[in-house]
């Protein structure tokens, strides 16, 4: 593996690695959640970090950033020791950090998010923002992570998957050497995620080194030259990436294999009632004359590219968003007043896309969350007495069923939680209900392999006992893996539909991406 | 003894601490403080604001501020005492003007309370400026009403039947102070027991979620909104029935207090936290500091700076707990 | 604490009248052998109540108070009355009650009646017509609702000669004294008739003459005819360097005395009337050499002066 | 995708404050004779001077979803000391005095709510009332007159244009400057939208919210100079409940008490309507128990019309996805 090239890329630094991490220690309340990481990074590589929800690894990632201080362990750059009080030293240092929760400011324009650490100034000494210059590079971060946007947009325009590519562009700003990926590409579709590989390799061709996290094996192998994996706050492997499989991975991940990813779908074809109907459903400018049926029983995908409309559908559906005309049915009965109480009421659960902003109450503690929509299905008055036992045993009951991983379900706040623990928790809300339709935005973002498993085989289990499900995600495979029946959406329109085992990942991406070019 | 001290500082209750350590700080050059007729004074002077910081409670778990409590008090205190005053009433002398005044209070807090939540909901306008607005308006408005029903600045003359209300009791309990009671149960039960109690938290911690989650998270501002007007309308009928009189300009100051007795309680400006018994706390902590500084006598002065001086010091104490408290975790 | 106590309660220190009335109060307790203890209420009955409370636990001999409110402060006269401590209302009487106490007061409504009298007898002895503009207090005190009703028991009479164009409501807030006078003075500038309800707002209204160019001495052009009420220190300044025509004085001095005389009797046992009545006094420019030493703020103006 | 007719909806709803603005006008002018006259303008910028200056500061403390109940009591204490002890200074000087002054108010409140960490809420509530203290300490609570100088600078003008105004205007200009062009107005936005994702973000918070109090106490230094400088005197009332007509303007403008929405000149506007609404009513000779009622009134339709602009252009400005046929556009991404 260690070409000539590589070894003198080594010697040039003074034979010092990169990046080296030594026995790195933390603790939050009495917890220990890292107990000695150690890896080294070379120049002008790429470092697969992998490992479980809540195994640390943004723990870490946070700790080189200097975002927090170790318990223990010590860090060195170029052979000197490197010790961050705060993240402006680590920048400093030469350190970028692409966060898995996204950190742009949505009252501030694009422009202003990515010049935030150092704004470009005229004249020296006065502290005015050279707002030409400003615009100028943040034009050109832009088009290097290919975003057709323009600087001055507010970011709180901007969607999920233009969020993330607007904080990569931020991490190209500065003259970093090290960058750090925290699961990047959980908001990207397949085409946003080929650009960001380029760039990655751009990046490692111009000798910077690269950390990449991420729970999609496939990509950390082939991006990464090294891969550490981390299993409750322990290194348990560290290894060339170009001697393993995904198979090895998932392994030394969770400590064991995992027979299949995805669950086998049932034997017996899904049932003839129909759980969703959507006729007609129209609202100007976003979607146009949706009509669809999802069967009891069955697994129906949406795919489509960032901003097809597929989010916007599912907020309509569940009377988030208002639609102009067009009708909703659960179960042979059509809501009338759409609203999220009148649906739910009609059975139906929605898992947003935005976990922080519309699934959880960060202050709080799992059990909390979970329980909130159950509260909804008391058919009591709003001033009864809650039956508290029985909410907190059922919800407990969904927290383990999704394996969430907190010290305390009732204190710990889920702020506090692993980005994949939040997601689970989100899920332990909507399965505690056994809807009649469940509508999942992208359910699987953030979370490994081991609770993706799991997750598809808990919707497949729903769908077993008779539940609808309408799934939107941005990974293909998964829809491939998981779905019944495929629907793909392109400007606000439904273009095409296919059904298992017809599905084809090459029509699928054609007929999202067709119409797309057609009407550019 | 170090530990025990630890443990106080690090409780809940220190506020109750406080408390106990001003009254110390305060015994030798005021030795009434320590004696049953302060107590029940100090109670009964803290009851009505402690109906107004309950009120107020909903709303800041909700992530508003109720700045139209103080006026809504007084518009209810002239109208009502405008039906049963003995001097020009409506119901003058009639048997049913007791209850109907108290009809009256009620319902005028329930209104204002109703309008304001509506506005926040249904119109989407900020709390802060539609409870100052209803506040401006209704002091203007009872004063007004006042000028149209008596020749002086007040209205008094009020029924005995009423006025018993401020100073009677049963089996030496005051009347205001069972109200208060059951209030503050009812309060904590519908706060930590109730689906209600669950969604006026969802609803300050994160809207949206709360949204998304099937909370009617507008009907849920609005009764928070109606919760404090009615609770504005029970201090006022204390208060008005304590003084014999319906005034315009009742518990015109104490807005600062209510809110900064909550605050100090522990509730959050910013929504999603706060609890009936940290509440109490704040109100019993500011009541304290007011009686002290009363029975001393002082200039004002050097009431305000160590009214202002106090305040201050238990914020520091609560900001040093809270390091300990991340120290005594990490 | 074998010292004998009296209890000194405002409502508020806002104007000099009141923070002079305080001061000489407690002098006027000193010297009659009571250790002073204070409390100011800021406006707020209810607080004021339980400071009465608090006095009354305190066992003070004797109670003077500012009520907020006249009948607001009626429950509080009966709890000194259970307690045997004799109340005295300074400068504002309580409504009708059974509860006993006595009060002590400028004729608020008279002494503004004289004082109007007077402006309004040196706007006829001048000829001509006037446009005139009252600075009202707080509609929510009942002194400021009597000094306007003296205003109007005056002006009324006088239509012919008088119109009002400006009723200035000032909260007793500078600020919107100023504010409001200023707007006042842009929509009607041939204002040249001017009463206050009290001489604390004397800066305000000087310095807003001022930018409308009418702050003119007695013959002068352009002088404002101008009364002011309280007789404070602004007052004598003012009539002394002919700024002003009529002040109304209330007889300060004359007050606390008996106020704390009140308070000994009551505690001998003696019956106080219910109302001790100030009659006050009028002062002109003309008047003014001859009748300043009764005027409390001539006191304050000379101390202050030299 | 915007066509012409929602350009032209959108600019109308862009400039609601400033129609309403022409409406309250229009409507005084028709009931009251004088108040169109230019002189009266003036008088309405020179009364609302004080508090738009103080709204300013307040704005920025807003932003950053803090509070600062205090100003009223720096207010107080500045006017307090300069009163008192400093009366022959020449009305340069005491403006510079009274603006130190209230920077060190503002610094004290700072060191509390950086140093220590406490809710600013509390640390103000609690200056509010040392400062008041302190100042009817240092007065004996008396009346304390402003200095010959400092008077004059209340009466006199520049170009016809009140000192006062001069002054708001500056502050103004500065303010905007501030706020939208130095990096040190941007970190606010920042900071009031997520704090501990500004601290992430390298930003250094402590330091900006540090300034932000302090700029605070040092505006409300300099509003107090204005307003001593009119009513010539500070009684034991100067600036008192003062915070809550500056919030008000503040929000008024479309500040948000939660932080990281909103701007100064919003607020400079809102003191001035509220000034504008008061000045008409003194002019139509009203009822005075009619004050409140309409003050209250026309801010309810402003602060009315100001929310529900908000909402019809965020459904305005919303993303399109579809294009719809027959009109020709492309994606929009302006704002
Ligand atoms: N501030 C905190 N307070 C308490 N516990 C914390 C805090 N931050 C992280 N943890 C805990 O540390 C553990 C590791 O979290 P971390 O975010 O590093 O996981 P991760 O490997 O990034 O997981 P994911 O793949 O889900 O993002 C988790 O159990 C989490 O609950
Ligand atoms: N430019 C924008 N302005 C305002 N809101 C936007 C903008 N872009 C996206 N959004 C919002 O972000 C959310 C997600 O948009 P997104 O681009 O993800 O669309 P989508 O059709 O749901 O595609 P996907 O599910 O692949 O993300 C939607 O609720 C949308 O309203
Ligand atoms: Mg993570
Ligand atoms: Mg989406």
């Amino acid at each position: 593996m260690s070409s000539a090239r590589d070894s003198a890329a080594s010697e040039r630094a003074g034979g010092a690695p990169l990046l080296k991490v030594e026995g790195l220690r933390k603790s939050f309340f009495g917890v220990e959640v890292l107990k000695g990481v150690s890896f080294t990074l070379e120049a002008g590589k790429a470092l697969g970090v992998i490992g479980e929800n809540g195994s640390g690894k943004s723990t870490t990632m946070n700790i080189i950033n200097g975002l927090l201080p170790p318990s223990a362990g010590t860090m060195a750059i170029d052979g000197r020791p490197y010790a961050p009080a705060n993240s402006k030293e680590a920048a400093r240092a030469g350190i970028a950090f692409i966060h898995q929760e996204l950190n742009l400011f949505e009252n501030l324009s694009i422009a202003e998010n990515l010049a935030l650490q150092a704004f470009p100034r005229r004249i020296s000494w006065l502290p005015q923002i050279d707002k030409a210059r400003m615009r100028a590079r943040a034009a050109d971060l832009l088009r290097r992570v290919d975003l057709d946007l323009s600087p001055d947009m507010l970011v709180n325009r901007l969607a999920p998957g233009e969020r993330q590519l607007v904080e990569i562009a931020k991490a190209l700003s500065g003259d970093a050497r090290i960058i750090v990926f925290d699961e990047p590409t959980t908001s990207l579709t397949s085409r946003e995620a080929e650009r960001l590989f380029a760039l990655v390799a751009q990046l490692k061709a111009r000798g910077l080194g690269v950390i990449y996290i991420s729970h999609i094996l496939e990509d950390v192998l082939r991006l990464c030259d090294d891969v550490v994996t981390l299993r409750d706050g322990t290194m348990v492997d560290n290894r060339p990436a170009a001697s393993v499989t995904t198979g090895h991975l998932i392994e030394s991940m969770l400590g064991r294999p995992i027979a299949e990813l995805f669950p086998p779908r049932s034997a017996a074809a899904p049932r003839q009632e129909v759980a969703l109907d959507v006729r007609g459903l129209t609202q100007p400018g976003i979607v146009h004359d949706l009509t669809f049926r999802v069967m009891r029983g069955e697994i129906v995908g949406i795919a489509g590219l960032m901003g097809s409309g597929r989010s916007e559908t599912a907020r309509i559906l569940f009377g988030l968003d208002p639609a102009l005309s067009g009708t909703v049915a659960v179960n042979g009965t059509v809501i009338a007043q759409r609203s999220p109480r009148a649906c739910m009421a009609a059975g139906m659960a929605f898992l947003t896309e935005d976990r922080r902003g519309d699934g959880l109450l960060l202050p709080e503690g799992v059990l909390t969350n979970v329980e909130l929509a159950r509260l909804a299905d008391l058919r009591t008055n709003a001033a009864a007495p809650l039956p508290q036992a029985m909410l907190d045993r059922d919800a407990s009951e969904a927290a383990r069923s999704v394996r969430i991983k907190a010290h305390d379900l009732v204190r710990q706040p889920v702020l506090s939680l692993s980005g994949g623990n939040q997601q689970k928790v989100v899920l332990a809300k909507w399965l505690l209900r056994e809807p009649a339709v469940f509508i999942l935005d992208e359910p699987t973002r953030g979370i490994d392999v081991g609770a993706k498993a799991e997750i598809y085989g808990l919707v497949r289990q729903l769908a077993e006992r008779g539940t609808g499900v309408l799934v939107i995600s941005s990974e293909v495979e998964e829809l491939l893996g998981v779905c019944d029946r495929v629907l793909t959406m392109a400007h606000g329109e439904i273009v095409a539909e296919f059904t298992w085992p017809e599905l084809d990942r090459a029509a699928i991406l054609r007929a999202a991406m067709q119409r797309q070019e057609g009407a550019a | 003894m170090w530990r025990f001290l630890r443990r106080l500082l690090t409780s809940e209750y220190l506020v109750l601490l406080l408390t106990a350590l001003y009254v110390l700080c305060l015994w030798p050059f005021a030795p009434e403080i320590v004696s049953a007729q302060t107590a029940l004074e100090v109670i009964m002077a803290m009851l009505p604001l402690l109906l107004l910081a309950i009120g107020q409670t909903f709303v800041l778990i909700v992530a508003g501020i109720d700045l139209s409590i103080t006026s809504t008090m007084a518009f209810s205190s002239v109208v009502a005492a405008a039906l049963m005053t003995g001097d020009g009433g409506y119901l003058a002398g009639n048997a049913l003007a007791v209850p109907v005044a108290l009809i009256a209070f009620l319902l005028i807090g329930l209104a204002v309370g109703c309008a304001n939540g509506l506005c926040v909901v249904r119109l989407g306008m900020p709390s802060f400026m539609v409870t100052l607005v209803a506040q401006t308006f209704l002091s203007g408005a009872a004063i007004w009403f006042t000028s149209l029903h008596s020749t002086s600045v007040s209205i008094g003359d009020l029924p005995a039947a009423f006025s018993v209300i401020g100073r009677g009791g049963i089996a030496g309990i005051p009347y205001a102070l069972l109200l208060c009671l059951v209030v503050a149960f009812a309060a904590h039960w519908l706060l930590g027991r109730t689906t209600l109690g669950r969604w006026l938290y969802a609803v300050g911690n994160n809207p949206r979620a709360a949204t998304v989650s099937g909370v009617p998270t507008g009907r849920v501002i609005i009764i928070a909104f109606v919760l404090s007007g009615f609770c504005a309308a029970l201090a006022s009928i204390v208060y008005t029935s304590r003084l014999e009189t319906g005034t315009p300009v009742l518990g015109q100051r104490v807005l600062l207090d209510v809110i900064g007795a909550a605050v100090i309680g522990g509730v959050s400006l910013f929504g999603g936290r706060g609890k009936i018994s940290w509440v109490i706390l704040g109100v019993l902590f500011l009541s304290v500091v007011d009686k002290g500084l009363q029975l001393l006598g002082l200039s004002q002065s050097i009431v305000f700076a160590v009214k202002g001086g106090v305040i201050l010091l238990a914020a520091i104490i609560d900001a040093l707990r809270s390091r300990i408290l991340v120290r005594v975790a990490a | 604490a074998d010292e004998k106590t009296i209890a000194i309660m405002f409502d508020s220190l806002q104007s000099p009248f009141w923070v002079t009335g305080f001061d000489v109060l407690k002098e006027k307790a000193k010297a009659a052998g009571y250790q002073p203890l204070e409390s100011i209420s800021n406006l707020d009955d209810n607080k004021q109540f339980e400071q009465v409370q608090s006095m009354i636990q305190k066992k003070v001999s004797g109670i003077i108070i500012v009520q907020t409110d006249s009948k607001a402060v009626i429950p509080a006269i009966r709890e000194a009355n259970k307690a045997g401590i004799p109340m005295v209302h300074f400068n504002r009487p309580p409504a009708e009650s059974d509860a006993k106490s006595s009060a002590v007061q400028a004729d608020n409504r008279a002494i503004m009646k004289s004082t109007v009298q007077a402006l309004v007898d040196k706007a006829r002895k001048a000829g001509g017509k006037y446009k005139a503009a009252i600075l009202i207090g707080d509609l929510g005190d009942q002194n400021a609702i009597q000094r306007r009703d003296g205003f109007f028991d005056v002006v009324d009479q006088n239509k012919d000669i008088i119109e009002v164009v400006a009723r200035i409501s000032t909260e007793w807030n500078p600020d919107k004294a100023f504010a409001d006078l200023t707007n006042a003075l842009q929509a009607n500038p041939d204002i040249n008739f001017l009463v206050t309800s009290s001489d604390f707002l004397l800066p305000q209204i000087q310095q807003a003459l001022k930018i409308a160019g009418k702050w003119k001495k007695t013959g002068e052009e352009g002088h404002v005819l101008f009364a002011g009420f309280d007789g404070d220190e602004g007052q004598y300044a003012a009539l002394k360097d002919g700024y002003m025509d009529v002040g109304g004085v209330q007889n300060l001095f004359y007050e606390a005395d008996l106020a704390i005389g009140a308070i000994e009797k009551m505690n001998k046992g003696e019956e106080v009337p219910k109302l001790l009545l100030d009659p006050g006094f009028v002062i002109t420019q003309e008047t003014l050499d001859q009748d300043r030493d009764k005027m409390w703020g001539y006191a304050v103006w000379k101390k202050a002066n030299g | 995708m915007q066509t012409s007719s929602t350009r032209a909806s959108l600019a109308v709803l862009r400039s609601a404050p400033a129609l309403l603005f022409v409406a309250v006008v229009v409507l005084f002018a028709i009931l009251a004779p004088r108040f169109l006259e230019v002189q009266n303008f003036a008088n309405i910028l020179t009364q609302s001077a004080n508090v738009a200056i103080v709204a300013v500061g307040m704005t920025f403390v807003l932003l950053l979803a803090g509070v600062d109940l205090s100003v009223g009591a720096a207010m107080y204490v500045c006017a307090a000391v300069a009163g008192l002890y400093f009366k022959d200074l020449p009305a340069p000087a005491a403006m510079a005095l009274m603006t130190a002054i209230g920077a060190l108010f503002g610094a004290i409140n700072a060191l509390f709510i950086v140093g220590l960490g406490i809710a600013a809420f509390i640390v103000t509530l609690a200056t509010l009332f040392v400062g008041r203290g302190l100042a009817l300490h240092l007065s004996q609570t008396k009346m304390v007159f402003a200095g010959d100088p400092v008077l004059a600078f209340g009466q006199g003008g520049f170009l016809g244009i009140s000192y006062a105004v001069w002054t708001m205007a500056i502050v103004l200009l500065l303010a905007l400057w501030v706020q939208q062009w130095t990096p040190y107005g941007r970190y606010l936005y920042a900071i009031g939208a997520d704090r501990e994702g500004a601290r992430k973000a390298g930003i250094p918070v402590r330091r900006v919210v540090f300034a932000t109090y302090v700029l605070c106490g040092t505006l409300a230094g300099l509003g107090g100079f204005v307003s001593f400088s009119q009513v010539a005197a500070a009684s034991s009332g100067f600036g008192l409940q003062k915070e809550f007509p500056v919030i008000a303007a503040a929000v008024l403008g479309g500040t948000s008490l939660f932080g990281g929405r909103g701007g100064v000149l919003g607020s400079v506007f809102g003191a001035i309507l509220i000034q504008t609404v008061q000045n008409g009513l003194v002019l139509l000779n009203a009822n005075p128990y009619l004050y409140p009622l309409v003050i209250s009134a026309i801010i309810f339709i402003a602060v009315l019309l100001d929310s529900q602009r908000t909402r019809i252009l965020a459904r305005l400005t919303r993303r399109q996805i579809r294009i719809e046929p027959g009109v020709e556009a492309r994606r929009s991404t302006a704002t």
